[in-house]
């Protein structure tokens, strides 16, 4: 039956490619994404949720042409595809007002759909790497439609480099265990090994944004258009993670690296290098001035806690890495799709010429308000719970650095967000005569914040999902109810909180309704007994520069960082470059030396 | 007296030297004083002679090297004669500028901001004139405001 | 009934002289080379049921033209020919001498892939560098002449150090058949590592490897767009070839680690030029000087891994159809219509190796075959210049996105028509066809 | 039925609990003022000040608004800081502590602090803009030294629910064990910044800023952010207390513990918060920068010193 | 005049705790720090300088008005929330003091905004200042402090007034 989604997507991706309509192509789409969205629904018929049940099943071995590809479910894959199957349709249906033309976003989006359906589902690596590649081009060719060359050039060189690396690193695992299925794969923990898994790991790690490897991210972010990125930096920048899970925990082999996980050096690095990245990448984030910039550095903040979750490696940790990976999919793609109506409407990226956009755009308004909720970890959203669960994994495994950073990149993720929420959508009401974002737009944004919802009153379900991974990756399941979760250390109760707020509510809410009070217009704000309306306009949005105190106390700090390494590493490699050049100088005499040369060298070494 | 060396000209009065000079003069007089040390520029005043109806405007310059301080005084018509703007010399004579502009109605060509300065909307002549009757003005605008009574003017 | 596969070289040949007699010069050669096409085609597939084809044409073994066609011999002259006639049809307006000098050139390539004799190998390798002299010359204007100058001098060195090799040889061994002298190998004397040195260096200058190709960046340079892809997938391809027949005769370990030396001198050179390389149809010389670097990394592999002939096939036929596409694109500055947007796109990824084009099948085996020698430096070769490679095509990419200078219909479909080539065989690989070929080669 | 009976008892014992806090609160406010007058040798307000002035407040007869997100700060304010207050132990009496720990607070603590955020920035008030700004780098650089002595807590006691933290303290208070000392000196002065005493009261300078995020604030609004600052009293030094001086714990058993436990927590509470105004009253306020270089450089690096003693001290 | 209700808490509650932002113009404004420091301690009495008129009840006029601050005084004026008092301090708001002549200055502040209490003194004493604290909290305990509903009665009259002092007396009907 997988034959059947698979080839539904294949023909719908080459006839969307020559649909010139909007709406055509992306009803199409739309309804396509919702097989393979249907497909896993079914599978959860085994890992703990089955809401229906068509009956697909699961295993498919495809040979043509000389090479066998093997696709089956593993319970870690039916997770990682519900998260990025059900982002997908409200993706598409924002964009079908998004755009005003289909210019090819449509078939690379189903090229994607297909892509990420055969990395999760491959079960050998061949098919996974050729999958892993084919989702690189798709992105690529979605970055090439907005031409920017530096987003270009530093994407293609990162993915091509991650792709060969993972390339090498199965390469040698298939020279040393003779196999390419994941099944048969018995990881060692010899140097080897070692080797290989550190390869991939990092090839798994320049997807992932991971710290040193992170400079592609913005400019490919704040150039490619906003349904793309929301799915890109929420759906498929967790594929990175997936395959390190799949290495370190979903491999049959994997029980042999238990000596491997915890005690050795590498996945406590991992988890340094996690905690590092959450922790720069806010500070990052607080600074920038453009909007899509400063939420491509806040998702790479957010990814590094999923790092820091994998490096731990506790059962906690993992359910905590899952939960934060499945939040962070849904806030962010609503925090994107929320910039992109935004700039739908104004025009307008650099938060110091927003301002005020929240009095004529609510509703757009709203879903930003609630991901940015869920994004800050409010007690009363579920993104609280997943950053808990972290926390107490490093509580657990007694990580002294890391806590108190991941605490600090927690608290820093406040004052970016406060900065999304005054710089953009409160303040000054610069743009009075824009109206609010056609209803699919808003349509979108709404779908994806109904899952944060869901898991805020409920984590527990969240937890029945990832039980089935964690049984079969060996780690002890979680024990919690559905609005409960114990850990060794202590509790988060949801209920308490939201009943507990209820009667907190109470007088708030009296002295509320009680009093009368009545509206008062924008000029009418105490500046100093000023009054706005005699001059002309005075600018009295705040946003410009606006932690100006902070950065000059921390930009110092942040200038080392990983650009002026790579800046360096270009210079040398131009260098030997403009060296190579040199050789071809277009003098004839000199490339016949070259050859009689050649010849003697050669010959000499032959008779030697 | 320092400056009646640089400048060679103008009468002592209380320990300061008065320099009667014409409307040109004075950018060329003030351009030496201030290269001569008189780096402080005091003030620039403006006296209503109604009767000669003529305006007397006064540059005041003082020096901390010789502590001596230079009054250069100018004649000009009350009406329709305008001066020259030095606010490149010393950039707060833009200021005064503005002041006397809005007080006696001077004009003052190549100063940008003459606009009004204390008295927002004021539509009569300008105020400081000696032919501004400030008691009339009293008595016609602002005892001519009605002091809010209510009816029923409990307390 | 028996295919002779002396065709393939007689009639280009003959049609070749005849055109002056003829008028309409553009259809005759397209009639040939499409002939040509499919005879290669039929001969293919009767190799691969029964075994190589010998022929010996006119004189008996030690003296008479001996061809020799197997399963990749095959395919590559099936290659040659289809691009050819692809290529053919996006030049415009077409002259006599024009038409004889690209079938020359074409009849010449083939006969280098199927001969099996080796003066006869140098015979087809002076018509095939006489051939394309005057292609490159042929606009006419500076730039051409300098590049066919430089060509000429190189390629007059070439055939003087050949033919010396072939004289050692035959001094030592009394044949020119290469079976003939691969089975007597062991009896030679010093004299044979001369002639090999003489002989590498004499195909090398032609097959572009790292110190003898300094007229590959002035000849594609000067060369018109067509021509230049002629070169790409012509007389290069046939060179590197007969390279690898080359380490077939002389299969000493010294003779694969010297080929993997030079291929990785030629590989990280020719990327590293290619990036600081600012005009287009330069870059492209420079990027195929590289990908030259790679195939004979994996020519290097011969012996010791089976991946390496899949490799050497995939990345020769994605090469050469890919750069042939691109060459044609870089007539113009920019990605004019809809479908040479598509070649240049599909092309591109297909020489970084990316999935659904051919290259990926390259990049897999390749590394997977030197995974199995455990040779760390030629992976970190590889990785090091693929990035390079994906930089600078990047680059490429977001220049000639931006500009968007019409193109006529003739222009824009041979391109597209390459490019789906290789989309066609990166999604049907037929592994297994090529995969017995290797047995031959060893055997 | 019992259980039903006894919930109910446990509701309202939480109720009472929590508005007997609310009420301290309101009336530390009072005397805080008085202290702060006697410092500066003045007579000072009575001390039920601060009932009068939420009185005066509420009963304002006209209120303005600037939109639904702006009263949002209203909303989230008291019942963030009530929220708090239910989740930390009080006396040892354990509310509903049990169910969250002390990241839970930590979080909850962050509740208000947005919303008020949230209403100052829909006002528009460029004063209250900056106010917040202030406000948000203060939280950064009094977050980072407080966290790292939680974390030393957390790890010695090897529980993260602040219940179990002032239960394991019943005979040995935190502040007596030597490095423990380091980190109650360090959360004490993250203390001052907190409740935004003298010293660290940037984000509310009447001078500068026309006080800060308060500018638009009036009436009913500005009442209930003076519940909220009488609540802060109290939960923060509840916070210190709990962690640091046993949460008041004296006597285990029945009500009459209960009764002790309270007065203790009282006092403690009380001497807590003298000791914040004393510094207040004795400090002209800094600037921004200094502040977060305060906290991050000298206050961090005790707090290191104290996290790195524990930790040694925990493993071997 | 009927009055709005007010009840007493209210009225006691804000006349236990009034909020002064005083407007410093003129030279009244360097008599107000003696009153808040130990000697005279204005906060024994629940008196507190505030920043902005949100938050404040009374609104201290320390001075001459020119035409220019007028227009700021009424701004602040308005933003302060019922119940509100204007107190306004020596003799320049009275009468305009000894700038009785000036054409810039505000003779009789009573026209443009309902001022409560005045308190003569070419710059009143802090006992004086004290003394008139009490005053206020006197009338406001008995309810007859009622300058802001006044103001809201008399609206129109009040903006006529104003009207006529910012054009300087020429207003086009």
């Amino acid at each position: 039956m997988v034959e059947m989604v698979f080839a539904v997507l294949i023909i719908a991706f080459i006839f969307t490619l020559f649909i010139k309509n909007n709406r055509v192509a992306s009803i199409i789409s739309l309804v396509v994404s919702l097989f393979p969205l249907a497909a896993f629904l079914d599978w959860g018929r085994e890992f703990g949720i089955n809401l229906i049940s068509i009956g697909f099943e699961n295993t498919m071995n495809i040979n043509m042409a000389g090479i066998t590809l093997h696709f089956s479910i593993s319970p870690l894959a039916w997770f990682f595809g519900i998260m990025l199957f059900s982002l997908i349709p409200p993706i598409l249906l924002y964009s079908y007002s998004f755009f005003s033309k289909n210019d090819g976003f449509y078939p690379f989006m189903i090229l994607l759909m297909v892509s990420v359906m055969g990395i999760l589902l491959s079960s050998d690596f061949l098919s996974f790497f050729l999958f892993w590649e084919l989702m690189a081009l798709g992105i690529f060719i979605m970055i090439c439609r907005n031409g920017d060359r530096k987003a270009m050039v530093r994407y293609l060189s990162y993915s091509v480099l991650s792709g060969v690396l993972i390339l090498a690193g199965i390469a040698l695992l298939y020279h040393m265990n003779g196999t390419l299925l994941f099944a048969e794969i018995m990881l060692k923990a010899d140097f080897e090994t070692m080797v290989a898994i550190t390869m991939l790991i990092i090839g798994f790690a320049i997807k992932a944004a991971l710290m040193p490897l992170h400079t592609w991210v913005p400019p490919v972010y704040s150039t490619s258009d906003e349904p793309f990125v929301a799915f890109l930096s929420g759906g498929l920048s967790k594929i990175g993670y997936y395959g390190m899970l799949l290495l370190l925990f979903a491999m049959p082999g994997a029980r042999v690296m238990e000596a491997y996980i915890n005690s050795s050096i590498a996945t406590y690095l991992l988890a340094i290098i996690g905690s590092l990245t959450a922790f720069f990448a806010t500070f990052l984030a607080i600074f920038e001035d453009d909007l899509r910039k400063l939420l491509a550095y806040s998702s790479i903040a957010q990814l590094g806690y999923i790092a820091v979750g994998i490096g731990t490696g506790s059962s906690i940790a993992m359910a905590g890495a899952l939960f934060q990976a499945f939040n962070h999919a849904f806030f962010k793609a609503t925090l994107f799709l929320a910039a992109g109506s935004v700039a739908y409407r104004t025009g307008k990226w650099k938060i110091s010429e927003l301002g005020g956009v929240a009095y004529k755009m609510p509703l757009t308004f709203m879903a930003a308000l609630f991901a940015i909720f869920a994004l800050a970890a409010i007690p009363i959203t579920s993104g609280f719970a997943a950053k808990w669960l972290l926390y107490e994994a490093a509580i657990e495994r007694r990580y002294v650095f890391i806590a108190p950073i991941m605490l600090i990149a927690g608290v820093g993720a406040f004052l970016y967000s406060f900065r999304i929420l005054y710089g953009v959508f409160l303040g000054e009401n610069r743009y009075p005569d824009i109206k609010e974002a056609p209803k699919p737009m808003v349509a979108g944004m709404f779908l994806l914040v109904m899952p944060l919802i869901i898991f805020l009153i409920f984590p527990g379900y969240m937890l029945d999902m990832m039980d089935s991974f964690l049984s079969s990756a060996g780690l002890a399941t979680i024990s919690h109810s559905p609005y409960v979760i114990h850990t060794t250390l202590g509790n988060y109760n949801t209920i308490a909180v939201i009943v507990g707020m209820m009667f907190a509510m109470i007088p708030a809410f009296l002295i509320y309704v009680l009093r009368k009070q009545h509206l008062v217009d924008f000029e009418d704000n105490f500046i100093g007994g000023e009054i706005p309306s005699l001059y002309e306009h005075i600018s009295m949005h705040a946003a410009h520069n606006f932690y100006k105190p902070l950065k000059d106390v921390v930009m110092p700090y942040l200038e080392g960082g990983a650009t002026s390494i790579y800046s360096s590493l270009y210079k040398v490699v131009e260098k030997i470059a403009d060296g190579a050049r040199k050789i071809y100088d277009g003098v004839v005499q000199d490339y016949a030396i070259y050859v009689m040369l050649f010849l003697l060298i050669i010959a000499g070494w032959l008779l030697w | 007296m320092k400056a009646k060396e640089i400048i060679g000209r103008g009468e002592e009065v209380h320990g300061r030297l008065y320099v009667k000079v014409e409307k040109q003069e004075v950018r060329e007089l003030i351009k030496t004083l201030k290269e001569n040390k008189f780096q402080h520029f005091v003030m620039l005043s403006c006296i209503d002679w109604i009767d000669d109806g003529e305006f007397e405007l006064v540059y005041h310059l003082w020096s901390y090297e010789y502590r001596e301080h230079v009054m250069i005084s100018t004649r000009i018509k009350r009406e329709g004669e305008e001066m020259e703007s030095l606010h490149d010399l010393f950039p707060q004579i833009e200021t005064y500028e503005r002041e006397i502009k809005e007080m006696y109605g001077v004009n003052f060509i190549g100063n940008e901001r003459l606009t009004p300065f204390f008295l927002e909307g004021w539509p009569h002549m300008p105020p400081m004139r000696k032919d501004f009757d400030s008691k009339k003005f009293i008595k016609d605008v602002f005892e001519s405001i009605p002091p809010v009574e209510d009816e029923d003017e409990g307390i | 009934m028996v295919i002779h596969p002396v065709l393939l070289i007689a009639i280009p040949l003959l049609f070749a002289f005849l055109m002056p007699l003829l008028k309409r010069a553009k259809a005759v050669t397209i009639i040939i080379l499409l002939f040509n096409t499919l005879l290669a085609i039929l001969m293919f597939h009767n190799v691969y049921n029964n075994g190589p084809l010998y022929e010996i044409i006119a004189f008996s073994p030690p003296i008479g033209i001996y061809l020799y066609v197997d399963n990749i011999a095959a395919l590559l002259a099936v290659m040659i020919n289809l691009l050819a006639f692809i290529n053919f049809l996006s030049v415009e307006k077409v002259e006599i001498k024009f038409a004889m000098l690209y079938l020359l050139a074409v009849a010449s390539s083939t006969g280098i892939v199927i001969t099996g004799d080796i003066f006869n190998m140098f015979v087809f390798f002076e018509i095939a560098a006489v051939s394309s002299y005057a292609l490159v010359a042929w606009k006419r204007d500076k730039e051409a002449l300098e590049g066919a100058i430089k060509y000429m001098v190189l390629g007059s060195i070439a055939s003087v150090l050949m033919l010396v090799g072939i004289a050692f040889l035959y001094s030592e061994f009394r044949s020119l058949n290469i079976y003939d002298i691969m089975n007597r190998m062991d009896e030679g004397s010093v004299l044979i590592l001369l002639s090999f040195a003489f002989l590498l260096t004499g195909i090398g200058v032609e097959a572009e490897i790292f110190p003898l190709n300094g007229w590959v960046p002035d000849a594609y340079q000067g060369a018109a767009g067509s021509i230049a892809s002629l070169l790409s997938f012509g007389p290069s391809k046939a060179g590197i070839y007969a390279i690898a027949r080359l380490l077939m005769i002389f299969s000493w370990q010294q003779s694969y680690d010297l080929a993997l030396s030079v291929g990785i001198m030629t590989l990280l050179i020719g990327e590293l030029a290619a990036f600081r390389q600012e005009n287009v149809k330069r870059m492209l010389a420079y990027s195929s000087i590289g990908q030259m670097g790679l195939i004979l990394i994996s020519l290097s592999m011969l012996d010791s891994t089976d991946y390496a002939i899949i490799a050497f096939f995939f990345l020769l036929v994605s090469h050469a159809a890919s750069k042939g596409a691109l060459f044609l694109l870089s007539e113009r500055k920019g990605f004019g219509s809809n479908a040479s947007k598509y070649a240049g796109i599909v092309s591109v990824m297909s020489l970084i190796g990316m999935p659904p084009m051919a290259g990926f099948w390259g990049k897999w085996y390749i590394i997977m075959g030197a995974m199995q020698m455990e040779a760390w430096w030629i992976i970190a070769a590889i990785v090091f210049s693929s990035v390079v490679e994906a930089a600078y095509f990047a680059r490429y990419l977001s220049t000639t996105m931006q500009e968007e200078e019409h193109a006529s219909i003739i222009a824009a479909y041979p391109p597209a028509i390459m490019a789906t080539l290789t989309l066609l065989l990166g999604i049907l690989p037929f592994i297994y066809k090529i995969a017995t070929i290797g047995g031959v080669i060893n055997g | 039925m019992v259980t039903v009976v006894s919930g109910l008892i446990n509701v309202l014992i939480i109720a009472i609990y929590a508005t007997v806090a609310m009420m301290i609160g309101i009336l530390f406010m009072g005397i805080g003022r008085k202290i702060v007058a006697r410092v500066h040798n003045r007579v000072g307000p009575p001390i039920y000040q601060g009932f009068i002035d939420i009185a005066k407040l509420i009963l304002k007869k006209t209120n303005i608004t600037h939109g639904w997100i702006y009263d949002l700060a209203l909303l989230f304010s008291i019942t963030g800081i009530v929220l708090t207050i239910l989740f930390l132990p009080i006396g040892g009496v354990k509310l509903l502590s049990t169910e969250g720990d002390a990241f839970l607070v930590l979080y909850l603590l962050a509740i208000p602090a947005l919303g008020f955020a949230l209403g100052a920035g829909a006002s528009g008030n460029p004063n209250s803009a900056i106010g917040v700004m202030r406000a948000l780098v203060m939280m950064l650089s009094y977050e980072l030294p407080f966290v790292i002595s939680m974390v030393a807590l957390m790890i010695y006691y090897d529980t993260t629910s602040i219940a179990e933290i002032v239960a394991s303290q019943y005979g040995k208070w935190a502040i007596l064990i030597p490095p423990f000392a380091i980190s109650a000196a360090v959360a004490d002065m993250a203390l001052q910044g907190m409740l935004m005493e003298a010293p660290f009261d940037i984000p509310i300078a009447p001078h500068e800023i026309a006080s800060g995020p308060m500018a638009e604030f009036g009436g009913k609004h500005l009442g209930s952010l003076m519940i909220y600052k009488a609540g802060t009293i109290v939960a923060y030094t509840t916070l210190f207390v709990d962690l640091f001086l046993g949460g008041g714990v004296v006597m285990k058993g029945g009500i009459v513990a209960d009764v002790v436990n309270f007065i203790v927590w009282f006092i403690l509470i009380f001497l807590v918060f003298t000791l914040s105004l004393l510094i207040n009253t004795s400090f002209p306020r800094f600037r921004i920068e200094q502040a977060f270089k305060f906290y991050w450089k000298y206050e961090a690096v005790l707090a290191i010193i104290a996290l790195v003693w524990v930790y040694w001290m925990v493993i071997s | 005049m009927k009055y709005e209700e007010w009840s007493k808490i209210s009225r006691i509650a804000s006349k236990k705790s009034l909020w002064i932002l005083h407007f410093c113009t003129g030279c009244g404004a360097i008599e107000m720090p003696p009153v808040m420091t130990s000697r005279f301690d204005m906060e024994r009495f629940g008196m507190a300088p505030m920043a902005t008129p949100r938050q404040a009840d009374v609104l201290l006029i320390t001075g001459y008005l020119t035409v220019k601050t007028l227009k700021r005084v009424i701004q602040v004026y308005e933003q302060m929330q019922d119940p509100k008092y204007v107190v306004a301090f020596g003799s320049c708001p009275i009468n305009g003091g000894m700038y009785w002549d000036s054409y810039n200055t505000i003779n009789q502040l009573d026209k443009y905004l309902p001022v409560d209490l005045y308190l003569a003194g070419c710059m009143p004493r802090p006992e004086g200042i004290i003394n008139a604290m009490m005053e206020l909290m006197e009338m406001i305990e008995k309810g007859e402090a009622r300058g802001w509903e006044k103001y809201r009665k008399n609206y129109e009259k009040y903006k006529k007034n104003q009207e006529m002092a910012f054009k300087f007396g020429k207003v086009e009907e």
